[in-house]
């Protein structure tokens, strides 16, 4: 019972509401890119014409850069924070509660460095990216 | 987590209508969707590691059994897009869409737009497993 | 011992228990104990309008309000309590409202009024717009704002906890006995007052409009410990409830300018009140309508008839009558209106007889709604305890309950609303007041012993009798016998009918033998309740020999002033049972003969 | 018509589980379930549990899963239910016994949305508050709710987590945020805003379907959510 035990409502915080907005309004720009993206990619291209060349062939404009990045982000956060909803939702217990979401937001964290890192240090000469750069100079 | 489990099992069981199903399959589309996001990131990442593990993971994505789970997230992300548009409309303009009236008539207009869109895309995916390439820019192209 | 004290205890929380609630609990700690969330409380069914003078939409007074009082109970009326209730009336709804109780509005903004059976301009004798309403669900609206403010307040509640027993010690009353109905225990009150608001007890009857739970518990308790009931033989039948079923089919239908129309296709109220038509008061329709059966005018001979609320039917027979709208504008209705107004109506009969009152007539019969009589008390709630208007120090009631006498013989419809609030104030400041005058008395011994003897003996059958199997058959004698119409034999008939019943009673077996919970065993204790007053209900119509409003005997079809211008009590004294009588107080209103 | 009920029992004195019970009884056609549930207690198995007052569909007494689907048991017919029918307690209160549930945290979440008007001025002396016919119609649906908790009970995200507020408390929310009498708007837009507030709505419409008053919840529940992000009713 001690799920509904809860008597008291109206403790202010407004993050509920913005980022219920802000569901709204990535969805919205999902709509777009998400979209699009999926029909380029399945529809015009064919996912199996897709390779490392086609890949990589791709950041070499900067608007795909752009294009990819603002994917990126708005599915991460869009996404990122249903799964906390979902969280919210299901997992009661305040401890898992807690640490699902603090390992959910790292996660997020670490991949939208490493999403964010590929798009714009990818070197299609080189191929490599900023982190396999310095990854060779620690492994020196 | 017993909770969990039981509340979806609620959820399951209960003769709800499209609002409902709706509700289940928005949901799972989302986190489906997530999940394969995480994957995605991830793959691309490797493109900046190497061209031989990225070419691992394009195999298994090409490979026929992933194919059913592409199709799965192609429905959901499609389902997703369009129900999230309906949503977006019941909150935004209660006083317009908010009765059971609209709300029928959005369900099918979403359900209609998925498969809609999500048909064909079907079809240019599962293609090659057979040997025919039906992607736009080849037909175009080509 | 599961003990509580408090000042007072008020039992219910209809439209009567909360009112009282809500002005006893300013300067009184104050319990209040419901054998249903209060929510649920049959002042929820309530659909047409609550009664008062306000003069919104026409001229109106509250002085017109008490004579249609007077004459609507068939001048059994006390007329001091009437003068007193219409007068409060307008003040009080003007208080409901400023509660927040959502009244539907004029186009100057101010509340909304409608026409109701018995209520008239006294010039005219036309039909005035006096009942303030909320759509078709005002009782709805005033249990939700009642109890809205009673949270405001933080009064206490007790919910689901049934009034078994009422402790008395050194002469005046020191508390209450209470079954807890989830846990199956019993729970002591002790307090300086108890306030009785539970409301009717129409399920004596097969076809009724009253709730499961309207068993009538507290008058029967009253009875068993030796206190009398007032004017037992005066129960109402209001004329349109739902063909078989007995769902009630607001008069507000026909204020809006619904017609009964029988087999024959015809208007028959034009026969029995010319002039007011169909919003005569509810005893005379509910004769006309048994008076059309018998005849065979019945729809396809059958025992009901129609009302109807089709826009082209009603417009046809305003347009006859010449009704105009304030302005002078001939009033009409259309479909819209219906749907807007009574919604509720038009869903019932949608959902339970599949019937849409815009194209169709509705399939009605008259159906078992209010008791007039109850516990007698004076004009501030306090109960009587003989026709010397003595008073039990600590004893208040008020309510369907209660018996001041505003509605006399007949109740005109509204005026229940009315006299819950009015007299739920009245009796809620009064009992605060005795609160502060006196001490707590002492807790009897065994507080609990009656009320566990009662549960003991209910549950001390291994096997029997199901207590439904009793319960139909008193419904249906009280139907047959007890009902429109009642004579020598139908009424001898049905006493012996429910005294044996009564015999039966001993043999009821309870088949839940749980302590939570246990609807089984409660259901039981109700009929013991209901058989009680189904008893007196019967011995106090034998007895009066004369026929006045809700009571119409065959075999005395006048109205006897010389003899019967009397309140009767009735108590129980063993197997027996004594009868007293107590004058009614007139007014300014000598009784006249009643014609609408 | 002969029917077989199927229902979900629980006697917390004898059993440890939930468990399926059938009973066969005969019905016309017009009966309510109530009647059904009614002549099985009555002449079969007193130890059934229900509650019920008002038997037709305005007290709120009688809310359960009927075939699956919240419903009043007292406000639906036998001969649309089929032959076979499904009875359950409702879904995310604790089960009392059979289909009784705890309706204290209901009531709970209903007291914390403030369900009275709330309006300090001195009301004029001797007539009502004015309002328009327009500002009466702007919160008369959601007037209509008897607190039967069907909505609640049928709502996902309610199940889910039982924190949330529910849809019926939004309804009465809704009823004075909309009432021009009510002065205290925000005070009541900042208890919709908490994050067990109108957020936790997803718009499944499980509520809307089973209103046995038919009443507009998601709209409600919208106009809220609306009134918060707008700061205020106006407009
Ligand atoms: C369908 C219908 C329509 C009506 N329409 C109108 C109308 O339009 N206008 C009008 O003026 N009147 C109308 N009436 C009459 C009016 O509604 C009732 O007379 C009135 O509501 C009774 O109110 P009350 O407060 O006395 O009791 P109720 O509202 O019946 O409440 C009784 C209370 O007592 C409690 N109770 C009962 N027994 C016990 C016990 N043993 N222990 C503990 N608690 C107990 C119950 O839980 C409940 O809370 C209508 C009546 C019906 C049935
Ligand atoms: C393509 C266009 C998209 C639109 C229009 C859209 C719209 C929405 C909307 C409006 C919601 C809120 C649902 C609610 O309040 O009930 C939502 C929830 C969600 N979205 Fe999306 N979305 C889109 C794409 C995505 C993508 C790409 C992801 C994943 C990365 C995603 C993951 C989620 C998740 C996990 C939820 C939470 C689900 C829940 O609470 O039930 N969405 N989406
Ligand atoms: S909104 Fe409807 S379903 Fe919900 S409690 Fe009120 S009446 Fe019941
Ligand atoms: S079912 Fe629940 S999610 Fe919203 S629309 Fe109704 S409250
Ligand atoms: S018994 Fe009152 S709503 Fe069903």
């Amino acid at each position: 019972m001690s799920a509904i035990s809860r008597l008291k409502y109206g403790s202010p915080n407004r993050f509920e509401a913005f980022s219920w907005y802000f569901m709204r309004v990535s969805g919205a720009v999902l709509l777009l890119v998400a979209v699009l993206h999926l029909l380029i990619m399945h529809v015009w291209y064919g996912v199996d014409a897709i390779d490392y060349r086609f890949v990589v062939g791709r950041w070499a404009s900067p608007l795909v850069q752009v294009y990819d990045l603002a994917l990126l982000l708005f599915a991460i956060t869009h996404g990122v924070n249903g799964t906390r909803w979902v969280i919210d939702d299901y997992i009661h217990s305040r401890g898992w509660n807690l640490t699902l979401k603090a390992a959910l937001y790292v996660l997020t964290v670490i991949f939208i460095l490493m999403g964010a890192t590929v798009i714009f240090t990818f070197d299609p000469d080189t191929s490599t990216t900023a982190l396999n750069t310095v990854a060779a100079v620690f492994a020196r | 987590m017993a909770s969990a489990v039981a509340s979806i099992w609620q959820g399951i069981t209960y003769r709800g209508k499209d609002g409902h199903y709706a509700w289940m399959l928005h949901r799972a589309g989302g986190l489906g969707i997530v999940l394969f996001l995480f994957l995605h990131i991830l793959d691309i990442f490797l493109v900046g590691v190497g061209e031989e593990i990225f070419e691992f993971f394009l195999f298994i994505y090409h490979s026929a059994p992933a194919k059913v789970f592409v199709m799965a997230l192609l429905f959901g992300v499609f389902f997703h897009a369009f129900n999230g548009v309906r949503i977006i409309l019941v909150d935004f303009w209660p006083e317009k869409f908010s009765n059971l009236k609209m709300q029928r008539t959005l369900f099918r207009i979403v359900v209609v737009m998925t498969l809609l869109f999500f048909i064909p895309t079907a079809i240019i995916t599962v293609a090659p497993i057979f040997g025919v390439d039906l992607a736009l820019s080849q037909l175009v192209g080509g | 011992m599961n003990y509580h004290k408090f000042d007072a205890v008020i039992i219910g929380a209809g439209g009567a228990g909360l009112m009282a609630a809500l002005y006893a609990s300013k300067n009184a700690n104050v319990a209040v104990v419901s054998k249903l969330y209060p929510t649920r409380s049959h002042t929820g069914a309530a659909q047409g309008g609550i009664g008062a003078a306000l003069g919104n939409l026409e001229e109106d007074h509250w002085e017109w309000h008490a004579f249609d009082t007077v004459k609507g109970g068939d001048y059994l009326v006390d007329q001091d309590a009437a003068d007193i209730m219409c007068r409060d009336a307008v003040g009080i709804v003007l208080e409901l409202e400023h509660m927040g109780l959502p009244f539907d509005r004029t186009p100057d903004g101010k509340i909304s009024q409608r026409p109701f059976g018995g209520h008239t301009n006294n010039n005219t004798k036309q039909p005035v717009r006096r009942a303030a309403h909320a759509a078709d669900r005002t009782g709805h609206m005033i249990l939700q704002t009642l109890y809205q403010q009673c949270i405001k307040q933080d009064v206490q509640f007790f919910d689901e906890f049934q009034f078994m027993d009422l402790l008395i010690s050194e002469g005046r009353v020191a508390g209450i006995v209470a079954y807890h109905i989830d846990s199956g225990e019993l729970h002591v009150f002790h307090s300086k007052a108890v306030f009785f608001a539970t409301g009717g007890w129409g399920r004596l009857w097969n076809i009724t409009s009253n709730a499961h739970s309207l068993t009538g518990d507290a008058p029967a308790v009253l009875l068993r410990k030796g206190y009398p009931l007032e004017d037992m033989e005066f129960f109402q039948f209001h004329p349109t409830g739902i063909y078989k079923m007995g769902i009630l089919i607001t008069e507000g239908v026909r204020g809006e300018g619904g017609v009964l129309i029988n087999g024959k296709g015809e208007r028959f109220m034009l026969k029995y009140a010319p002039t007011i038509k169909d919003l005569a008061s509810r005893d005379v329709i509910s004769r006309a309508i048994y008076l059309e059966i018998a005849e065979g005018r019945g729809i396809n001979g059958q025992d009901y008839v129609y009302l109807d609320v089709r826009p082209e039917v009603v417009n046809k027979y305003l347009a006859e009558d010449g009704k105009t709208n304030p302005d002078g504008s001939p009033r009409t209705i259309s479909a819209a209106d219906i749907e807007k107004k009574l919604p509720d109506i038009a869903d019932f009969c949608r959902t339970y007889l599949g019937v849409d009152p815009i194209t169709q007539p509705m399939p009605i019969q008259p159906t078992a709604h209010y008791a007039m009589g109850g516990i007698p008390t004076d004009v501030d709630g306090r109960i009587l305890v003989d026709a010397a208007n003595t008073p039990l120090p600590g004893g208040f009631a008020a309510g369907e309950v209660a018996c001041v006498s505003v509605h006399g013989a007949n109740r005109l419809g509204t005026n229940s609303l009315v006299d819950l609030v009015v007299f739920g104030k009245r009796g809620g400041i009064a009992m605060a007041e005795y609160c502060n005058q006196v001490e707590l008395p002492p807790l009897p011994e065994n507080p609990e012993a009656y009320a566990q003897a009662e549960l003991a003996s209910l549950m001390a059958n291994p096997q029997g009798i199901p207590a439904a199997k009793l319960r139909k058959a008193m419904q249906e004698v009280m139907m047959m016998n007890v009902g429109v119409f009642r004579t020598d034999q139908l009424l001898t008939e049905a006493l012996e009918r429910v005294r044996e019943l009564k015999k039966q009673f001993a043999h009821v077996y309870v088949s839940d033998r749980g302590k939570r919970f246990n609807t089984d065993l409660l259901e039981a204790w109700e009929l013991k309740n209901m058989l009680e007053l189904a008893e007196v209900t019967t011995l106090a119509a034998l007895n009066r020999t004369e026929s006045r409003g809700g009571h119409a005997r065959d075999d005395y079809p006048q109205r006897d002033d010389v003899n019967w211008l009397k309140h009767s009590f009735i108590w129980q004294e063993g197997d027996n049972f004594r009868f007293d009588y107590k004058p009614v107080t007139i007014g300014r209103y000598q009784p006249q003969a009643r014609v609408y | 018509m002969r029917v077989t009920l199927r229902i979900k029992r629980f006697n917390p004195e004898r059993d440890e589980k939930q468990h399926w019970e059938e009973h066969e009884v005969d019905v016309e056609p017009n009966d309510q379930l109530l009647d059904a549930l009614n002549k099985v207690k009555w002449y079969d198995d007193g130890s059934l549990t229900y509650r019920r007052s008002c038997a037709h569909g305005v007290c709120g007494s009688d809310a359960m899963v009927v075939n699956g689907r919240n419903r009043l048991a007292c406000k639906v017919l036998m001969k649309d239910l089929g032959k076979k029918v499904t009875v359950e307690p409702i879904r995310g209160l604790p089960v009392i016994k059979d289909m009784v549930v705890d309706m204290e945290p209901f009531f709970a979440r209903y007291r914390a949305v403030k369900p009275y008007l709330i309006n300090d001025n001195e009301p004029p002396a001797d007539r009502e508050r004015l309002q328009s016919i327009e500002d009466r119609e702007r919160f008369d649906d959601t007037t209509k709710c008897i607190l039967c908790a069907c909505c609640t009970t049928s709502c996902p995200s309610f199940w889910a987590n039982g924190e949330y507020v529910g849809p019926a408390a939004i309804v009465q929310a809704h009823r004075f945020i909309f009432d021009s009498r009510d002065m205290a708007v925000h005070e009541r837009l900042e208890i919709m805003n908490d994050t067990m507030g109108v957020w936790r709505c997803r718009t499944v419409f499980n509520c809307v379907e089973c209103c046995p008053r038919e009443i507009d919840i998601t709209r409600a529940i919208g106009e809220v959510k609306k009134a918060i992000l707008n700061g205020g009713v106006g407009g």
